[in-house]
């Protein structure tokens, strides 16, 4: 399995991400610069947590128009995995890869602290190596606050497109939404740091399935 | 050179929390006349354009792309001829 | 041949007008200026003497201070003098680190005055060559209990939260106390530390004859001039409209300028001559003094320096203090090689002047030479005084006895002081730092120091901010021992052995004898300290003039200290693990009360003299308990300090969820629960190895009771029994703050 | 009840981190004609006052006291009439 990296300027989990797959998971992968232009040779793309230019705009939408993204969006709607974490959540919003959209936490705060999610779709591609259906993650950000209408969220529903919910919903999102795939299923964003959850050593381990079901999914060896 | 000014606001559909933190430190401070508060962007762009409709089509274009999130948020805006200095 | 620009003051004007003494230049200054010049200097040259010849550039009042410290040992590669001191770990590895104080910016505009001292902290050691791993901060308010106060703590958390989360660096840990003596000039420190391969140690030091000076980051606008002098001035209501000095912070930027001299620094080592941060006086303090350093003059033109503003003046570029910016020395010919690096990053990098051999430091402007004076007058020759000193009235015959807690109701009291914005839960404010971007945070913020891997090794670094100006303001050397003390016990308790000492000196006007006398005193007492425990001191930062309206600060020294864990599982925290545990209590408890939380609850204030403290026991204390952690003996360790043997019990428990208490007897006066006394450990050990510990520790471990699978503590006193509820006490500890601040 | 329109933005000598990226933003989207870009806030305040200038006072306050900070911030405002619901 080998996954591209993602890097747009202001990107600072990039290297935590290719560490998290490479050291942890055994896979290989590329931290590949914003200026790319093609996935070829690529099984999935992860997109990091950062500020993204700065985030001076909005969390996402300078990088959405980075030069990586049409090749991240032909991918995409080749139906190739595509992961994007916190920033990277918000880059998939800002670009319609995902439905809704990303603002300010209800409390105006930054929120740095585990939490609790519910698996609540356990047949994705992301989530089918999971044994239990609650599992802990790290969260990170300021805007984190997930908005859909709700005719958007009733066909989420409709479709298993919610992947994680919080137990207890630290940022005010819509029905507690923690991560979503698009209506395919071959897109998800989330905004738990996965990748902070992959060695013993740091506290948490249960990052780990959600990269060995893109391995599986992707059916290609480590 | 056309100056434009550019308002953005969340959809009233959406809770703003900063709008809503506002007014309660507003009460706090014994303005409990305020009945609302909304916060939004405010951008000013400065840029050329052969007449004022070809600068309102590129304002909208850019507002559309990048300035605004349509999911979210609503926008308006104005333009004026600046004088060349 | 010096052709001022229009409008500025003629060097006769200047010399009758004297606008120099707003910049905080005295006459005689002027006039030693003049002398070193043999002629008058113009308006830009005056400037630059000015600010480089003020307390934060040139040291002249702390200098004949900080020679008194202890800056060597085996493990210092390079000690104080460059942008950040480094430390050897082995492996041919090394870790970086520096403090350094953004009080008065702070005090200004508290978000952006935050925000830039965690930037500017951050530069200094990315200069060094090393990669950035983690930011500290320690911070001091008034009392919570005005508006005024209230804001400044959100602004500036909010400024520190928001620059270090964007940079992508972990905030690890730090300290926030409060007392009123800060309430008009609260204490921003900031620390930084970074790792690199010795290899790539750098200097900021511009050598060799026409190499290229090279201009990188931000563009200079007029944002901050005078920020320097302005940090060496008292606060009176009326610099409150001093408000140019105000620096914006833009963390997008530096993280793309992290990451593009890092870059440098690791794979153009034959282009890189020197490398330094635009601090404090922006692009003449760092452009002369790295001429200064290397032996060398320079020449710059100004009109190549990238600018943000129209018609800015020689004066305005060279003082401007801008963020985000570096200045490298780079080997002629090699200028596009580096100048492409930044291009990758989308970074401004112009090449705006050359090494000289003349010692000459020329800035041209426009065509004209705008300033031609002798490097080290700037930088070597800056006047140094010897300040007169006195010992504060309150010192000379303070009143000896210990204050006597009154505590007829152990568990009120407990209640109480829990509730102490200084003793309670300061997770609110550390709960919106980033503590595990570049995942390497093994421990976070909430334990005794933060501790960081060190990826593809065993090892990882204890770090920590301490220091307790109450017990300085009590007694200037003991405290100052004290604070480098407590600093290297919470990284033993971590796990660590420390390796060296950063400091941030934030004390009131140096013009004023007792002040001084605070400060040197407070010196030799860290001083001792640093040799008695091998941590010299190796950076840091001086911040005098702490003073409003006329009344200065406690004299508030901050010891920010990075220590080495061989292998990772000797990582301690300080929570209880699990129950039948045997808790000890290492080190002797006595009536330690002058300068103590409780006495400041009780009385509302702190005095008196300040408690015995036998430092040949603390390093004694230190050494045997490291020897137990890494022998493998040790469940949790926590070192006591404020608030006493029942607040660390408690803090001990509140971790896991609060299911874990404790049950312990103690047999000396229940108030002692609440002394302050040094070098003391609380320590959580498995009964199997109790022998091997005891045997180990001797009498200096007495045996407390043992880890409870409840939510209580329950202490037996020699009469009674007391039961604290830890459901109760934790809300207390952990509302307190976010309450107050409401 | 009126409406007050309030315009905060950077004083011209402050750094507007926001307003470069943003420039830059479009410059790489080939909108190179934008020699400018400002990034500020927009409130929209809903309150009640004996009058126009009452009102006006009161948000002259409200801006000083809460909404800018005036280190770094200018701000303008707008007070309209609203008819009575
Ligand atoms: N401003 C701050 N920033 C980050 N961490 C902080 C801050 N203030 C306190 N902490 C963290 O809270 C914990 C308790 O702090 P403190 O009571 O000062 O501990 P100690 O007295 O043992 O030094 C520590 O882990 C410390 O790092
Ligand atoms: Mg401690």
């Amino acid at each position: 399995m080998r996954f591209a990296v993602i890097v747009f300027p202001g990107s600072n989990c990039d290297e935590d991400m290719y560490h998290a797959v490479v050291d942890q998971l055994g896979a290989s992968a590329q931290l590949l610069p914003h200026t790319a232009t093609s996935l070829a040779g690529f099984d999935g793309v992860l997109i990091p947590g950062g500020f993204s230019y700065g985030d001076y705009l909005r969390c996402g939408a300078i990088a959405r128009f980075s030069p990586i993204m049409p090749a991240i969006i032909d991918f995409a709607n080749q139906g190739g995995l595509v992961l994007g974490v916190c920033n990277g959540f918000q880059v998939l919003t800002e670009a319609g890869l995902l439905p809704g959209a990303l603002h300010e936490n209800t409390s105006l705060e930054f929120i740095c602290k585990d939490t609790q999610l519910k698996i609540t779709n356990p047949n994705t591609r992301f989530t089918s190596a999971y044994t239990t259906d609650t599992i802990t993650l790290p969260i990170a950000h300021g805007e984190g606050n997930y908005y859909c209408d709700p005719d958007t969220l009733a066909q989420m529903q409709a479709n298993g497109q919610i992947v994680f919910t919080y137990t207890d919903n630290p940022n005010g999102s819509v029905a507690d939404i923690a991560g979503i795939t698009n209506a395919n299923g071959n897109v998800l964003g989330m905004m738990p740091h996965p990748e902070r959850a992959v060695e013993a050593l740091l506290g948490l381990t249960d990052g780990l399935g959600l990269f060995e079901s893109m391995a599986q999914a992707t059916k290609t060896a480590l | 050179m056309y100056l434009a000014k550019i308002y953005v606001t969340y959809k009233p559909s959406i809770l703003d929390p900063k709008g809503e933190s506002i007014k309660s430190a507003l009460h706090r401070l014994a303005y409990e006349n305020v009945a609302d508060v909304t916060m939004g962007k405010y951008f000013e762009l400065k840029l050329t354009g052969v007449d004022q409709d070809d600068v309102a089509a590129q304002v909208k274009d850019i507002c559309d792309k990048l300035l605004v999130n349509v999911n979210m948020e609503t926008y308006r805006f104005e333009i004026e001829a600046l004088e060349a200095v | 041949m010096i052709n001022p620009t229009k409008l500025e003051l003629t060097p006769e004007e200047i010399k009758a007008q004297k606008p120099y003494l707003a910049w905080s230049m005295t006459d005689s200054e002027y006039e030693l200026a003049c002398t070193m010049l043999g002629r008058l200097p113009n308006y830009t040259e005056t400037g630059l003497f000015a600010v480089m010849w003020s307390e934060h550039c040139s040291y002249k009042n702390s200098k004949p201070v900080l020679k008194q410290f202890h800056t060597t040992g085996q493990q210092v590669l390079q000690g104080p003098g460059e942008g950040a001191g480094i430390v050897e770990i082995g492996d041919g590895q090394a870790v970086v680190f520096k403090a350094e104080s953004h009080n008065h910016p702070s005090a200004v505009e508290p978000y952006e005055g935050a925000a830039t001292g965690v930037g500017g902290i951050i530069r200094d050691i990315f200069s060094m060559g090393a990669q950035p791993i983690a930011v500290l901060d320690s911070l001091r308010f008034g009392e919570l209990d005005n508006p005024r106060t209230k804001y400044l703590m959100s602004q500036v958390v909010k400024g520190i939260a928001d620059y270090g989360n964007c940079i992508g660096l972990p905030t690890v840990g730090g300290e926030t106390s409060f007392d009123a003596t800060y309430e008009g000039n609260p204490l921003v420190n900031a620390m930084c530390v970074g790792i690199l391969d010795q290899k790539d140690m750098q200097v900021g030091q511009a050598k060799g004859s026409d190499n290229s000076i090279i201009y990188v980051g931000a563009k200079t606008g007029r944002d901050g001039i005078h920020g320097a002098t302005f940090a060496s001035e008292e606060f009176s209501d009326d610099t409150e409209s001093d408000r140019s000095a105000v620096q914006v912070g833009d963390p997008f930027m530096e993280k793309l300028l992290m990451d593009a001299c890092v870059e440098v620094v690791r794979h153009h080592k034959e282009a890189l001559v020197g490398i330094q941060d635009m601090g404090a006086a922006g692009l003449v303090s760092s452009s002369a003094e790295m001429a200064s350093k290397a032996g060398t003059g320079m020449v710059l033109n100004l009109d190549l320096v990238p600018v943000r503003e129209s018609g800015m003046t020689p004066y305005e570029m060279m003082l401007s203090e801008s963020q985000e910016r570096m200045l490298l020395c780079v080997n002629q010919g090699y200028e596009q090689e580096i100048l492409d690096v930044f291009d990758r990053f989308g970074l401004d990098a112009v090449k705006i002047g050359h090494v000289t051999t003349d010692k000459a430091y020329r800035l041209y402007h426009q065509g004209a030479l705008v300033c031609d004076v002798p490097v080290d007058d700037l930088v070597s020759n800056a006047p140094v005084y010897h300040r007169p000193k006195q010992v504060p009235a309150r010192l000379v015959a303070p009143e000896p006895t210990q204050f006597q807690p009154d505590v007829t109701d152990l568990a009120k009291t407990f209640y109480q002081l829990l509730a102490q914005p200084t003793i309670a839960s300061k997770a609110s404010i550390y709960g919106t730092y980033d503590t595990q971007v570049r995942t390497n945070t093994v421990v976070k913020p909430g334990s005794d120091a933060a501790v960081l891997r060190i990826r593809g090794t065993k090892k990882a670094l204890a770090m920590d901010m301490d220091g307790n100006a109450r017990y300085i303001y009590l007694d200037p050397k003991v405290g100052g021992a004290i604070a480098v003390a407590e600093a290297a016990r919470n990284l033993v308790a971590a796990g660590a052995k420390p390796l060296a000492m950063t400091d941030c000196l934030n004390y009131g006007n140096p013009e004023k004898p007792e002040h001084f006398y605070e400060l040197e005193t407070s010196a030799q007492g860290m001083t001792e300290a640093c040799k008695m425990l091998d941590t010299p001191v190796i950076s840091g930062n001086v911040s005098l003039y702490n003073e409003t309206n006329g009344q200065a600060i406690y004299p508030t020294p901050v010891v920010g200290m990075v220590g080495l864990i061989k292998d990772t599982k000797d990582i301690q925290t300080l929570a209880f693990k699990a129950a039948g545990d045997l808790v000890y209590l290492v080190g002797q408890t006595t009536a330690g009360f002058n300068g103590s939380e409780i006495q400041k609850l009780q009385t509302g204030k702190i005095s008196g003299a300040l408690f015995d403290f036998d430092l040949q026991a603390e390093a004694d204390n230190q050494a045997v308990m490291l020897q137990a952690i890494q022998a493998g003996l040790t469940q949790g360790v926590h070192d006591i300090s404020k608030g006493g043997l029942l607040t660390a019990l408690a803090e001990s428990s509140f971790q896991n969820q609060g299911h874990l208490g404790a049950s312990i007897d103690w047999d000396l006066d229940p108030a002692w629960l609440f002394s302050e006394s040094q070098s003391r450990f609380l320590v959580t050990v498995k009964p199997a190895q109790a022998g091997d510990f005891e045997a180990l520790l001797g009498t200096n471990a007495q045996l407390l009771g043992k880890v409870v699978a409840a939510p209580t503590l329950t202490i037996h006193t020699g009469n009674a029994t007391e039961i604290i509820d830890l459901n109760q006490a934790k809300a207390i500890w952990e509302d307190a703050i976010p309450c107050l601040m409401k």
